[in-house]
């Protein structure tokens, strides 16, 4: 037989319990937790090296926020590189679809695993070329199973050598 | 698996009733003409071969020069499901009986392709805009609309 | 021309207006009360020292307040697998200043279309009955502000005065959301006076007085002992009448928004917002005297009430952790069709018990019971107690959601 | 409706927008009501707040860019919706994925589901006024769901995990553990749901015959998903028209009876169990393999058209795709359960009371994003 106020009693107990339990959030700033290799951050490491200026990432970009600017060298061998002057994405529209690190055919853009990029400004949130240049090297594996082989775990900085499918 | 009736299946059962409803120069799908919806609609849902009890899905596609208005049909109890189209010639002033009082699902979908699409459907219970606010300029869903 | 100065002034000038409408209150309770009766070795209450007194105590009652609302929130944060406030003060203690400055120091909006005097009255009106009751409650045996002899009655009289201010907030709010939170209060506290009072009732008969130092004198057993059932109905009363849950109906969040003091921002929604934590305080103060034994004297004797009040404080926010809420219908029908007939039962039953024991130890009537009496009390209430929960389901009505879930084939999960 | 007409006693009605802006409306939504007292004579959905034209912006993306549209529709069940876009799209390409993706799919959509069920159970009982405490004890389950998305694909919300034959990502090292802590964790987890929930007396009675919906109505209204199910209609695609490897699978489709918010709430509970199954068995016959074939990133698939369908854990998610032979769909319809559950919403809510209104709402387990599109 059931006794009236049980069901609410056990409700009761099952809070109780997690009152005397250690709690399952953690402090922000203070503790992080650990991401993934594979997670997707908002900024981007570009190996400019690697980097071809082929465009076929702001192809690939759904919303085109991926803007290329080159130019060939004075005397342009066949199947040289172009020279990049402008190479920026404006994290501010990025929906972090990782669909440009999907399509680049030479592994020179890769996910980076920042997740502690607000600002004040919608315009500072545009990565420039130099900023692409001087950042931290530290790809994730998104789309990248060449580096999960190696045991790669997302938190050490890779040259251009290592980030690749293949050595230059 | 849900059993597809396909055109060759639903024809010879309309025929019987329904002989100049249906538009038979389609070659790949059903179309009915917009004047008999209704009666398709209540054969299609009364019909024992049929028993199409819910309107799983309405949709429009503007094709320049006609809307093509898509109803695909289901019966939960036979487990088959069929679609038949309505044509609806011309951008201005589209006008189809609706669907509500046989289907009742019919309502807000309805309502959805009035407001992205301009298809009016007559004897609607609420023919208002859903998403967007009354007087919004346009159909959104029109090729035209930029 | 001159209303619309005031008006305009009402606002500015609120922080002043708490304070002197609040003074003449306290100066109430001081002519009322005349002469007012000095017990004991703790003779400080006289003259001056009467607002010195009334000042440390309304200063104790504010940190109190401040402190709960932090209290609550560690608590109901762990039972959700959360920290809590944790970043003013150590371990956040201070968090409850923090808001108190933040609300204080934010800007007093009044709604246009508002009844502006009614408006910023409704907080004071909902702030000082609850101050007022504090004046009868003893802290340790004998000490109290003002030792009435009706005290218990002069508790629920008084308390009930906050629903007046309750419905003017919600009424001047000129606020759809606010009007169904002051009707729903309304209709709340009206039925839960009623077996509140029934169940008071009870204690006063078996103490002999209204008088708060003579109920606890007569605790030679603690009263939750001896009725069980009283103690469950008061507690329920008192959080619908505290609006807390599961009765939280007139400040319902997920369905009016805030209810009555959905308008109401800085200073007077903190008014607000604290009156519901000193209530709960002062009514957790008041059970705790009624039911969980006497009072002892010292220091050593106000830090044991205070741990008895914790333990009630601790059940309302529990509940609150836990429970969801009912609805308007159910409320009221849970207290005119389960808590008013058991409060009746359970008034006859040691009304009974009473004239019973009186009879076999030879008893005058108006003369306090000794603990053999009360002991066979209790036996005869919590054996009511006992047989009241087993026979509850069985009444048709209350175990319906058993046999329709049974009908369906779904039995209600959950053991083990 | 109309606010100044009298009431039989000669009262006026009372007209309450609940929303947009409200703390149970789970969104930009609202709800315009028409009260007498506490009983609801009329309630109107209004809504549109949050649409953002994902048909006509997949108009002028790439087939594959789409898949980033649908994982904004129904925000907390992103993955049934990259698999219902990508189920008509490879019925129109006529691809088909390898076997090892097809579990995959099925074993990220299965997690999806409960994830998605945990937030409608959570908000649910919040509207029912217990604080947050339920709400976060399923945040609580719904976080580790998250991070096991976040190792297989690196995000938490927004998955674009489905690709045109296939998956984007292969399993990670290490996942088979942690999906195998997580369930056997998340079987007690349920218990204690049940414990904190299903016996207390005060849901029982604010859900037990509250706001009954026949199947009848919930067929004609074109209800689908858990609320049709909890009607007592024994309708759910993964059995009555299997895709992916779910004809391979053995689960039981949970039924209601009467269809009211109690059997809705119920319905959903076991569902999750059944869940916890299917995840099992596909971790336990998980084929190895390739887990996605070579498709053209602008993929063009023939002209024609194509209406793929899953059961999201919402209801029935179709995409309804148009091909004009280019690399962009020439017209993309959403068929969107949550969308359609709203025609019966007037009609659970009238004659009930003003808080019956937001736990109806919250039976019925809308989400705005996929309302609004």
């Amino acid at each position: 037989m059931r006794i009236f106020g049980v069901g609410a009693i056990k409700g009761l107990i099952v809070t109780l319990k997690y009152l005397l339990r250690p709690t399952f959030t953690t402090q922000y700033p203070e503790e992080k937790l650990n991401t993934s290799p594979r997670f997707r951050g908002n900024n981007f490491v570009w190996y400019e090296e690697r980097c071809t200026g082929c465009s076929t990432c702001a192809k690939a970009c759904p919303l085109g926020i991926i803007r290329i600017v080159t130019h060939p060298e004075p005397h342009q061998q066949v199947g040289s590189d172009y020279q990049i002057d402008v190479f920026d994405i404006d994290t501010g529209r990025c929906m972090f679809c990782a669909l440009c690190v999907e399509a680049c055919p030479y592994d020179a853009l890769h996910m980076g695993g920042d997740f502690e990029r607000a600002d004040y400004v919608r315009e500072d949130l545009v990565i420039t070329t130099d900023q692409l240049r001087e950042g931290a090297k530290k790809p994730q594996t998104q789309f990248r199973p060449q580096l999960e082989e190696i045991g790669y775990q997302g938190d050490e900085e890779l040259d251009e050598h290592e980030a690749g499918r293949w050595s230059l | 698996m849900t059993l597809e009736l396909t055109k060759e299946d639903i024809v010879p059962l309309l025929v019987d009733q329904f002989k100049d409803v249906i538009d038979l120069d389609a070659d790949q799908n059903l179309y009915i003409n917009a004047e008999n919806l209704h009666e398709v609609c209540l054969f299609f849902r009364d019909d024992p071969q049929f028993q199409m009890d819910m309107l799983r899905y309405l949709d429009c596609v503007d094709y320049i020069d006609h809307f093509e208005l898509r109803y695909a049909l289901l019966s939960l109890k036979k487990n088959q499901s069929a679609i038949f189209k309505v044509r609806l010639w011309g951008r201005d002033s589209l006008e189809i009986p609706s669907v509500v009082d046989v289907w009742e699902g019919a309502n807000l979908q309805e309502r959805e392709i009035y407001d992205l699409m301009g298809v009016e459907f007559t004897n609607h219970p609420n023919m208002k805009r859903v998403f967007l606010w009354e007087g919004f300029p346009g159909h959104p869903l029109r090729k035209d609309f930029l | 021309m001159w209303a619309k100065w005031i008006a305009k002034m009402q606002t500015r000038l609120f922080n002043i207006a708490v304070l002197i409408l609040l003074t003449p209150v306290f100066l109430l309770v001081y002519i009322i009360k005349e002469p007012i009766v000095y017990y004991g070795s703790l003779n400080i209450l006289s003259g001056i020292n009467f607002f010195i007194g009334l000042f440390i105590l309304v200063n104790f009652l504010l940190v109190v307040t401040t402190m709960l609302t932090f209290v609550e929130r560690r608590l109901v944060a762990r039972m959700q697998n959360r920290i809590g406030p944790n970043r003013v003060g150590p371990f956040g203690i201070l968090q409850g200043f923090a808001d108190l400055i933040k609300l204080i120091t934010k800007e007093d909006l009044v709604p246009t279309l508002a009844n502006r005097t009614v408006f910023s009255l409704a907080p004071i009106l909902i702030m000082a009955p609850v101050l007022l009751m504090f004046a009868v409650i003893p802290i340790l045996p004998g000490f109290t502000i003002a030792d009435l002899d009706i005290g218990i009655f002069y508790v629920v009289a008084i308390t009930s005065l906050g629903s007046l201010g309750v419905f003017a907030a919600g009424w001047a709010s000129n606020s759809k959301y606010s009007l169904y939170g002051a009707v729903r209060g309304v209709a709340q506290l009206v039925s839960y006076e009623v077996p509140l009072v029934l169940s008071i009732c009870t204690i006063v008969l078996l103490a002999g007085s209204l008088n708060l130092n003579q109920i606890t004198g007569a605790q030679e057993i603690p009263f939750i002992l001896v009725q069980p059932l009283a103690f469950v109905i008061v507690l329920f009363s008192v959080a619908a009448e505290l609006n807390r849950t599961p009765f939280d109906l007139n400040e319902a969040d997920s369905e009016i928004v805030a209810g009555f003091h959905t308008e109401y921002s800085g200073t007077k929604f903190a008014l607000i917002y604290g009156t519901e934590y000193l209530a709960a305080f002062g009514w957790s103060v008041v059970i705790a005297i009624l039911f969980l034994g006497r009072l002892e004297p010292g220091v050593g004797g106000f830090l044991i009430l205070m741990a008895k009040t914790s333990i009630i404080l601790f059940l309302f926010f529990w509940f609150r952790g836990t429970w969801p809420r009912v609805r308007i219908d159910q409320i009221l029908a849970i207290a005119w069709k389960i808590m008013f007939p058991l409060a009746t039962i359970n008034i006859i039953v040691t009304g009974g018990a009473i004239l019973l024991v009186q009879s076999l130890f030879n008893l005058k009537s108006g003369t306090p019971l000794g603990l053999q009496p009360l002991a066979i009390i209790a036996i005869i209430n919590i054996v009511l107690f006992v047989v009241l929960l087993l026979v509850l389901p069985l009444i048709k009505g209350l175990g319906r959601f058993d046999d329709e879930l049974k009908a369906r084939g779904l039995e209600i999960k959950g053991g083990n | 409706m109309n606010e100044s007409e009298k009431n039989s006693d000669g009262t006026e009605s009372v007209l309450l927008n609940l929303g947009p802006q409200h703390p149970s409306t789970h969104g930009v939504f609202r709800l315009r009501t028409l009260l007498d007292g506490e009983e609801v004579i009329d309630v109107e959905p209004i809504f549109g707040y949050l649409h953002r034209g994902s048909s006509k912006l997949a108009e002028e993306r790439s087939y594959t860019q789409v898949i980033t549209l649908t994982d904004r529709l129904d925000y907390l069940a992103g993955m049934s919706n990259n698999l219902a876009y990508i189920t008509a799209l490879e019925k129109l390409t006529e691809i088909s994925p390898p076997e090892r993706a097809r579990y995959l799919r099925v074993i990220m959509v299965e997690l999806m589901r409960i994830a998605s069920h945990l937030m409608g159970i959570g908000f649910l009982i919040n509207d029912l006024g217990a604080w947050i405490t339920p709400l976060m004890h399923m945040f609580r389950e719904r976080e580790k769901i998250l991070d096991l998305f976040e190792m297989v694909c690196g995000a938490r919300i927004t998955f674009s995990y489905m690709r045109l034959g296939g998956v984007s990502h292969d399993l990670p090292i290490g996942f088979e553990k942690s999906i195998n802590e997580f369930l056997d964790d998340f079987e007690n987890k349920i218990k204690e749901y049940e414990n904190l929930l299903l016996g207390n007396e005060i849901i029982l009675s604010r859900m037990v015959g509250v706001a009954p919906l026949t199947g009848e109505r919930a067929i004609n209204c074109s209800v689908t998903g858990p609320n049709l199910r909890a009607s007592g209609v024994d309708w759910d695609l993964r059995k009555k028209d299997p895709y992916e490897i779910y004809d391979q699978i053995d689960f039981e489709v949970p039924l209601g009876e009467k269809g009211d918010n109690w059997d809705r709430l119920v319905v959903r509970i076991e569902e999750m169990k059944q869940s916890v199954r299917i995840i099992r068995q596909c971790m336990y016959g998980l084929p190895q393999g390739p887990y996605r074939t070579d498709t053209d990133f602008f993929v063009r698939p023939p002209e024609g058209e194509a209406y793929g369908m899953v059961e999201a854990p919402k209801g029935e998610l179709g995409f309804y795709l148009v091909s004009d032979g280019t690399i962009a769909p020439y017209r993309m319809g959403i068929r969107s359960p949550s969308f359609i559950n709203l025609t019966v919403l007037r009609e659970l809510c009238v004659g009930w009371k003003l808080a019956d209104i937001i736990v109806n709402f919250g039976t019925l387990d809308i989400n705005v994003g996929e309302v609004d599109r």
